[in-house]
């Protein structure tokens, strides 16, 4: 047992898995030398050498694109897009080629890699280096996603990712690089589409995702001495997605609370409510809420942003207020 | 390794060189090199006709007039090399050895087609042939080529990827990205630009700022302009050659720009109006086929010899015609397979 | 009044805004003198001339760059991206650049600029020229939302999507292209953020967008003669949008049906779904169901691409189904 | 119009040209290039320091050591041409003229912040000064210049739109688009490539295929190579007047590869350890502000008038410093603000 920041069990997980099997290799801005922008590969490149280990130009439908070729001949891919901002200049190659290809040549190619990007904002950089784009991925047929919300369940989801015969993407979240946690000695493997409770209560669900996890939990603290015992529940993997553990829950008290740190319109948070409502509809004691960033670009000024996402306060309010009605 | 100077490209700009340096390739190639052309003309007609009988759901863009260039490649190329193509592939796909019945099938949407009708004449692929797919995204497939080509360099395995595409793909970010990639990490690609002077209904060279979108840009990467005449199979096969096997020893990349012209329209049924017509009488007049017909004959080839040829592909795809059109149509099951690799789609518990 | 095609109405539209508006230029690739790869285009050119109308490079970051460039000193372009599905390679400059900088920026420089795309699919294109990329735009904040399903709404909501001072991503389906439809005579300028009720019925509301438009109304004929009698919304806007049109067409039937080409996670109906349950709970008689695409990538056989997106039967099969229960 | 040539170019790799073979600047125009220099370095000094007290939230990219570009193009701008910056964008935003109090305020996050702290340091933006924005996504504002440019060229304006960008940021995507768009459509647009050698903490020349990653790109684009020493405000200046005159008469886009050197870290408080101590000797060794000041003397300018610019600047920084540090915190009401022209976030009825 070691104590890890989430950004230590980044550079853990990927050794584990490269350790395991050479065909793993490691692609991105800086990510050698440098051992990542975000320090999330720190030591690889002493371990694992430079023919493994490979900084590239900022060419990021290269970086993909590389990493997509080499998936389908053999080898097993991690590239990192440095913000899940800049998707955005190649997503082409993730959406149109990666998610595609296997179901446009009826099952001939397989794409066993992973794309590592740090997501999400808290870090005060901007509307550019700061979006949640989970739901981008999630609405995306094809593609894998997963989003880590402490150090333990990077390492394993790391190696769930890194084995998983198809393309996964990996948010780092980047508000969550510098905290720490307790990670088991030895290898850690997890399963992909495996949601956790987190916590147990009778009155009211919170379902939620990476930097809003130990927020949400925090705010179910606060809850329980204002009387509502909530249930919080870590979705961890959004495609595959554990309906199973989440819906039953939902049922089990009644009432669903999302808490998404994307914007407002299309986010997970509206697809497990769907799916709630039409699955649980009679189960249901009340109306599902979400409680989301509102649906606009992210500002940078420290207070700004902390109005924008999702807090604490803002999370047992909305619940407190919505359990009173 | 250029099979032309870059200061002989400016020179040919007025159209490619009647008689290219070039060693010839011994008869068996040749021969070799006669029977694609004329396998790959017989189907391209034969699909045309077909999508006249509105049989070619969707949409399909022929290589009529640039079979030199596949032909080469696919005499060229190692058994287990890498191709990329674009939605203009079924030369580049056939010319790799992929029967012709799964292909035409594949474009009229039947169960025996080359993907069960999944993916459509845009999106040829026969990994077993190594035809590792065919791309519609302008330039997407650049880059993925440089994977291929990356994943042979670690393995050590001697494959070259080579990537074909348009004159109008050298704007795209994307064949930036790639070429700079390929070279700084010195992969074993080919990049073959087929400049058959036009985008879809727009010249290229009124939107691109160089006369020869690809030749002119090498150096830019670090790489030497190739321009070779793309309607002569020998000069392809002569560049193909070189640049394979420069990749093999582990030279690098090399990007080779092959003049030609698409006979026909852009895709689907297009007539191609907007081209003058001298234009397209002086390239019909350059037509790959019969230029290396006359070739041959020239070299002494029995007439009979090429007969020969000509009948076995005109039977050929009289039988792929009709294993094509006798493929069921794919069935509901196909509709949720393999998105993911256990062969379903299914994205919950 | 004159019977235009989908087709004609997109050179109508745009040549009625270009002949008010001596600023509003057009640029794209095949627009000028093909008239457009589906011939959208047809006459502008001759019209307005090469220095407003311009053919451009297979460049689409460019094409794009260009529009948000010149939008923000002082033109008004409508650039067209062939098929909606490259977006994709031209996501930054929609989502990073255009969408977020009047609000960077603190509100000093606007886009009155429309992004004109072919979406969809039923052309038997295949998985990368058939995506319906309407929940992409839906999911980022700073676009608005245009999708058309007649030729009267073509020309209308093209007036007012140029006339809009924010950035509008206007889908034409490709679908409907070759539909039919009566197109009043004179300027029509139509307002953003309207739904229409298309039909009126007791017994349930579908709410549906584009190509799925005249399905949903072919199906509800189909269902009323099975005794279901349904209410028919064309969202038209996706933002902004008219909850107040449809949730009131919502609470008056008490069940909710929304019918969408997109794949299946995170649409606009899980959107419409969230809420229509959040904030109409009380009035819904029964769960809400979404009709969609499978979570799937396109296929390209006509048989497989009409199994894939809803079709007549399909919707009305659903919904009598749903009734029954 | 290059003010260097090619050949040049490859001689100049050992480092920049000391004696530059420009024509100097008048007078008056070098002491303007002057005290925007030392204003530019003042700020960025503060800047850091206000970083270490942990007052800038967020991060920061300095110009320290480039501010010779930045002042070259301030000085020669016309008031109403277009400036687009990137995320290293201080130096670049204030050469426009825009006051230091509100960019310092905008990096302290606060209400009186030039985009009352909603954009942050890699967006700074102030049109009434031709700054039409800073942008954070590389080479992303490359096309958008075009778009400036274009709208100049409609509008008939006579205004030029210049992009500044960095040595990495010539391998991506959107940088071959711009720079193929503006030669076709002959836009009024500068592109002014500050190579400073690094990217983050990576080494440019290590990943990308060429030695000069501006200069030697030029031809494919069928452009002049511009190599020019940019820590030398006297070259500097003359390149710019050089490719704004040209783009002014409607002669066209330029591309100008300025070499300098940034002192500093990428952003932040990073220390820049990964660069041999030698290599960041030699290049403070040929500080563009000592390196002009003693010009400056020898041109018989006398000390005082040098000594007062040094003053104010200092005066100026100060000032700025009280006026960001008093500024309020901005408050909730501007959350919701401006994502629509109506100046509201509204998205539903
Ligand atoms: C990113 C992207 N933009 C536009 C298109 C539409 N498109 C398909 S083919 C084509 C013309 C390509 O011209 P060229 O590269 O010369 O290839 P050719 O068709 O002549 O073989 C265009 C614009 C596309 N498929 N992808
Ligand atoms: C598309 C994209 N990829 C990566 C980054 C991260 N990034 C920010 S600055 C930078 C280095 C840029 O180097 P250069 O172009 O030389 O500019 P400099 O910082 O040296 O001024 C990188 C990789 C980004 N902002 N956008
Ligand atoms: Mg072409
Ligand atoms: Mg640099």
């Amino acid at each position: 047992m070691a104590e890890l920041t989430y950004r230590e069990a980044i550079a853990r997980g990927i050794a584990q898995e490269m350790r395991r099997d050479r065909n793993v290799l490691l692609l991105g801005e800086d990510v050698a030398e440098a051992g990542g922008v975000f320090k999330g590969t720190v030591g690889l490149l002493d371990e694992f050498g430079p023919v493994r280990v490979r900084d590239t130009p900022i060419s990021e439908q290269a970086i993909l694109g590389a990493a997509m070729g080499a998936a389908m001949t053999g080898l097993v891919p991690i590239a990192e897009i440095m913000f899940s901002d800049f998707f955005a200049v190649c997503w082409d190659i993730v959406v149109n080629e990666i998610a595609k290809s296997r179901y446009m040549t009826n099952g001939q190619v397989s794409f066993p890699l992973v794309i590592r990007a740090g997501n999400g904002g808290g870090l005060r950089f901007g509307a550019q280096h700061s979006q949640s784009v989970e739901n981008w991925a999630m609405a995306v047929p094809g593609l894998k996603v997963v989003v880590p919300s402490n150090p333990r369940d990077v390492v394993g989801l790391m190696a769930a990712a890194v084995r998983d015969p198809d393309p996964v993407i990996f948010l780092e979240q980047k508000a969550l690089y510098s905290t720490k946690g307790e990670v088991p000695d030895g290898e850690i493997v997890d399963t992909l589409g495996s949601a956790k409770v987190l916590r147990q209560g009778g009155d009211a669900t919170i379902v939620t995702l990476g930097t809003m996890v130990p927020r949400s939990l925090a705010a179910a603290e606060q809850l329980a001495l204002a009387g509502v015992d909530c249930t919080v529940v870590d979705v961890r993997s959004l495609v595959p997605l554990d309906t199973r553990t989440i819906l039953a829950a939902v049922s089990a008290t009644g009432r669903l609370f999302t808490v998404e740190e994307n914007p407002r319109l299309c986010g997970w948070g509206a697809e497990l409510v769907s799916i709630a409502t039409e699955e649980c509809f009679f189960d249901l004691d009340g109306p599902p809420v979400r409680i989301t960033t509102p649906h606009i670009p992210l500002p940078a000024a420290d207070t700004l942003e902390d109005l924008a996402i999702p807090s604490v306060e803002r999370i047992a309010a909305t619940v407190q207020k919505a359990m009173e009605k | 390794m250029a099979t032309t100077t870059h200061s002989k490209a400016r020179r040919s700009a007025a159209g490619p060189d009647p008689t290219p340096d070039t060693t010839a390739p011994d008869n068996a190639t040749r021969l070799e090199l006669y029977r694609l052309q004329v396998e790959l003309r017989s189907f391209e007609k034969r699909a045309y006709d077909l999508f006249l009988q509105n049989l070619v759901k969707g949409t399909s863009h022929l290589s009529l007039g640039q079979e030199a260039i596949a032909a080469a490649f696919g005499v060229a190329m190692r058994s287990d090399d890498y191709t990329f193509a674009t939605y203009r592939g079924h030369a580049h796909t056939l010319a790799r050895g992929v029967p012709m019945g799964p292909v035409l099938a594949e474009l009229l949407g039947r169960a025996n087609g080359l993907m069960a009708g999944k993916g459509g004449s845009m999106h040829l692929t026969s990994v077993e042939h190594g035809v590792m797919g065919s791309y519609a995204i302008i330039g997407a497939h650049l880059p993925i080529a440089c994977g291929a080509a990356w994943s042979a360099q670690y393995r050590d395995s001697g494959q070259v990827a080579v990537a074909f595409f348009g004159d109008g793909t050298t704007n795209i970010g994307a064949f930036h990205e790639a070429l700079n990639f390929a070279v700084i990490w010195k992969l074993p690609v080919v990049f073959v630009c087929e400049n058959n002077l036009w985008m879809e209904y727009t010249r290229t060279t009124t939107i691109t700022a160089v006369e020869h979108p690809a030749a002119d840009r090498a150096s830019a990467y670090g790489l030497e302009p190739v321009l070779v005449d793309g309607n002569d199979a020998d000069a392809m096969h002569h560049a193909a050659v070189a640049a394979l096997s420069r990749a093999r020893a582990g030279e690098g990349p090399s990007m080779i720009e092959a003049l030609t012209y698409r006979q026909g329209g852009h895709s689907r049924a297009d007539p191609g109006k907007y081209r003058p017509q001298q234009e397209v009488d002086e390239w019909l007049a350059r037509d790959p086929l019969p230029r290396y017909r006359a070739r041959l004959l020239d070299a002494g080839v029995p007439v009979a010899e090429l007969e020969a040829i000509e009948e076995a592909a005109r039977q050929a795809v009289e039988r792929a015609t009709e294993e094509a059109k006798a493929g069921a149509l794919p069935g509901p099951e196909l509709v949720l397979t393999d998105v993911w690799a256990d062969g379903g789609s299914s994205w919950r518990n």
